[in-house]
């Protein structure tokens, strides 16, 4: 058995399980990075990532604070300009999977990064949409990753930033999409796919020692869970190591600039 | 030919009160000495254009020079808030700030739509999303051919481009490597535009046919201002100060510790000071 | 990932009889082999898009191969006409041939659209011109800002791109060099890609983080085609051979020295041939 | 006084003195370019050419054979992609200088590069426009070389490829132009400029030794004459031995690689 791990370890190797060897990222800051990098140095090492900098297939040693760290361009394979990255690379299709994480999100997945509370007399004024409109709803499927909470995992959105299952159903194809959209949510307490025909985000798989109240406690909306529920794997030793040596590679780097 | 001048002059004669300026830097190249020069010259009423309003439109909207962003993203990256910039939008501090919001895809196309001379970018974008609710300047069009809808937003066209590149020749020719952003596309797109610079060297030494250079009659003018883009860095010349960013966290939180932040470091200051923070990397590249 | 293969394979697996071809390369680069194993492998009913079809489609329309042809500008480069193509628009000699006529900004602007993932190109052109009188192809929008009324063009969706470029590595991204024209475009708005290199090296070496890439993953098959531009150019193996495209004006005025040409030259010929005009300039190199 | 010279060597250095230093021109092939760096190679060493093969302020030791030859892109400040050639350097309106030529010329410059004949049964069919009919309208003014001859200087264009003065008058300012169109057409018997008002091209300098009756019998429309129609000065020895030394060094490079 592993060593014991945190419940973000686990939601961050989680959401690194879900990518495959063949997928093109477009990858965002924070856990997507780290999940896409995990990937990339254990079970995917030919994965492609994309950083919206223009970056692309980018093999960081460590991870980037910002979407355009040096690091990122003298590891990839070429860089292009950011109208270029939006036009020729996102909106054309290229990309199999997209990471977008939220301040908000409800049961069909849609997105919150916008505003807490009414937009033009916010609350709380948050760094909006940045890509995550387009990457929503070009790229050939989303992951999700998000702690889940009461705050954060609500009823109604206050702000769509960026689509998920919209009003659920075939929502999405009604607006003319051909692409997926959210098919995995992954939490520090469970992963969430979509019902295929509602779309509405049920639980699929547990994270070991989480339970269904808990998950409920956590979340806004009446939780709904698959007929089969999976335990989720815990970490492996390797999982853990590589993802805590990147973590400690990162912290080495970032610090060194004082 | 652009003028090879002084920050300070080059601020001073081509950025007014009032105009719309676009700093752009796709965390890369971000001209941070130029923004510390408009705020010591105290520009006002400024329309701020940028993907990204970090740290510097964090400065300039704290220290009021600024009545209106358009954006798409308005954070301190990979560490959290802007708070000169949310204090600017929830509590009108120092002054009411007008925000105009696009998504990236948006941004980055009205830029390239703006170096084309077009008036308008057409994009596969916004579907399902807010923003066209609160944003009038997103709309809709028909393709003649298909029948698609597309999303639609006017071109950004700046009264001024402010940037930072690694290198002008003496013509005023200006190189750019590594991550380039939109900035070639904000250059294009604006009436004018100030560049500051690593260095000006005789022969700018493009590694390849493709580089990414702006020719010197696409540029108004030029200052060499060694490390000008700190604490965001110059490939091939000093590295992101990524400890800086979370630092500002701290500094810009409370009104008074910023206040005394942009005395202590930019009023009280002028643009040579940049050039401290380029040493000890310029050193390890020798 | 791109599958390294012969041109006869990669052509025979990828390129089928009445698909819509795209054999880009303004210029440089131009994919010579890659139309003579066209030629070779008989392809029939082709649709052609190519901004510039000078003597690689000259061969193949004269051949048989083409039943329309999407262009910009069809002559020989400084020289004059191409004979094959006029008599195959003026006497539908060896079959009639079908015309799309654009204009060169809107042939970019569709291939640049193609690669967007857009089904149209929207740009400020044609005004004045009588070629929207005789395709139906090009529509005017307005825009919706404005009220400019701009000109609009299906974006190019081909099924096969085929370019000629300088280098590919093992795992088959691919670089390109000097003139890069619409060669990265027109890949990627194609379904499938056939990229003929100069050589398959361990390193791509390019000389700025800004090169033009393709990556592995946006390719169909790679062959290694040593002087595969021939009589067109690769920035740095070996030179144009401007006496060739003034030589070529004589072989294609009259059917009968075109056809004995193509006998002796493509039918009876294999690509291999090609490396024999990259060897006086290789060595003039080393 | 100079040698003697052909009326074709006295065309490309009447337009070559037509270019200034702080032009920016949009160069073609063939007599343009022969002109363009003519101009360069004597009064305006700082002229900036751009080929529409991407290649932007190319300095040439000799003469491409094709838009796109390798000494354009070897002597450029950089060497960008066609689709941004004609967006963001020429749609942009960065070029102050055009240069265009055709198989058929009206009196207001409308030029015809497309075919002899009806469309649909051409007698000729010709190259086409390539880039003229966006060159036509986007760079701030252009220039039109031409030798006169009545097959081709025609009372009614076949085809308009690209748009000179339209119907005249304010035409193109109906169109939405800002551009000034046709403001110089150089022949090899003299130089026309549009009439301010009418916009029709009308003679205002004739190369030495031609006649007003040469110049009518060559043009298929009445030729109106200005008020003060002045005697092209005759090429200097310099202009000529710079012109005759770039052909023969071209002559020489293109021979060669047979």
């Amino acid at each position: 058995m592993a060593d014991a791990y945190t419940s973000n370890e686990m939601m961050t190797i989680a959401a690194a399980r879900a990518m495959r060897n063949e997928d093109v990222c477009f990858v965002g800051i924070g856990m997507p990075s780290a999940a896409s990098n995990l990937a990339r140095l254990t079970h995917a090492p030919d994965i492609t990532l994309i950083y919206e900098s223009g970056t692309i297939a980018t093999k960081p040693d460590v991870l980037p604070l910002s979407i355009g760290d040096s690091e990122l361009c003298e590891t990839a394979l070429t860089t292009v300009s950011v109208p270029e990255m939006f036009r020729y690379w996102l909106q054309g299709g290229r990309i199999t999977v997209g990471f977008l994480g939220g301040a908000q999100i409800d049961k069909f997945a849609n997105l919150n990064t916008t505003v807490i509370g009414p937009y033009d007399k916010p609350k709380v004024r948050l760094p909006g949409g940045g890509g995550a409109p387009e990457i929503a709803t070009s790229c050939g499927e989303i992951f999700i990753i998000m702690a889940q909470g009461k705050r954060s995992f609500v009823d109604k959105l206050d702000f769509i930033t960026s689509l998920g299952h919209g009003e659920g159903g075939d929502h999405r194809a009604r607006l003319g999409l051909k692409t997926k959209g959210p098919t995995k949510l992954v939490t520090d307490l469970c992963i969430f796919q979509p019902d295929p025909v509602t779309r509405e985000m049920i639980v699929t798989s547990i994270h070991p020692g989480v339970t269904r109240e808990k998950i409920q406690e956590n979340t806004g909306w009446p939780v709904r869970f698959a007929d089969k529920v999976a335990e989720t794997p815990t970490p492996t030793a390797k999982e853990l190591e590589t993802l805590r040596a990147l973590h400690a590679r990162t912290a080495a780097a970032h610090g060194k600039a004082a | 030919m652009p003028r090879i001048t002084t920050l300070a002059e080059a601020v001073s004669a081509h950025i007014h009160d009032g105009d719309t300026v676009a700093m752009e830097g796709f965390t890369h190249l971000i001209p941070h000495a130029a923004g510390h020069e408009i705020i010591r010259q105290q520009r006002k009423n400024l329309t701020l254009i940028r993907m990204t309003p970090d740290l510097i439109y964090d400065q300039m909207i704290g220290m009021g020079c600024a009545k209106k962003v358009v954006f798409s993203w308005g954070g301190n990256p990979g560490v959290g808030s802007l708070y000169r910039f949310r204090d600017a939008v929830e509590k009108a501090w120092p002054a009411p700030l007008e925000i105009e919001e696009h998504s990236h895809a948006a941004m980055a196309n009205a830029y390239e739509a703006g170096a084309a001379g077009l008036p308008l970018a057409v994009f596969r974008g916004y579907i399902g999303a807010d923003l066209p609710k609160v944003n009038p300047n997103i709309k809709f069009i028909q393709c003649p051919f298909t029948g698609e809808t597309l999303a639609a937003v006017p071109a950004h066209r700046p009264d001024v481009a402010v940037i930072h590149a690694q290198k002008a020749d003496r013509q005023g020719n200006v190189l750019i490597d590594g991550i380039a952003g939109v900035q070639k596309e904000v250059v294009l797109a604006s009436k004018r535009s100030i560049v500051t610079v690593e260095e000006i060297v005789d022969d700018l030494k493009p590694g390849s046919f493709n580089a990414v250079v702006l020719p010197a009659w696409t540029v108004t003018a030029i200052a060499e201002v060694p490390g000008g883009a700190y604490p965001s860095y110059a490939q091939g010349y000093y590295a992101r100060d990524n400890a800086f960013y979370k630092k500002w966290d701290e500094i810009a939180r409370e009104r008074d510790t910023f206040l005394a932040w942009m005395k202590a470091n930019v009023l009280d200051q002028g643009p040579e000071i940049f050039a401290a923070h380029t040493r000890p990397l310029r050193v390890a590249a020798e």
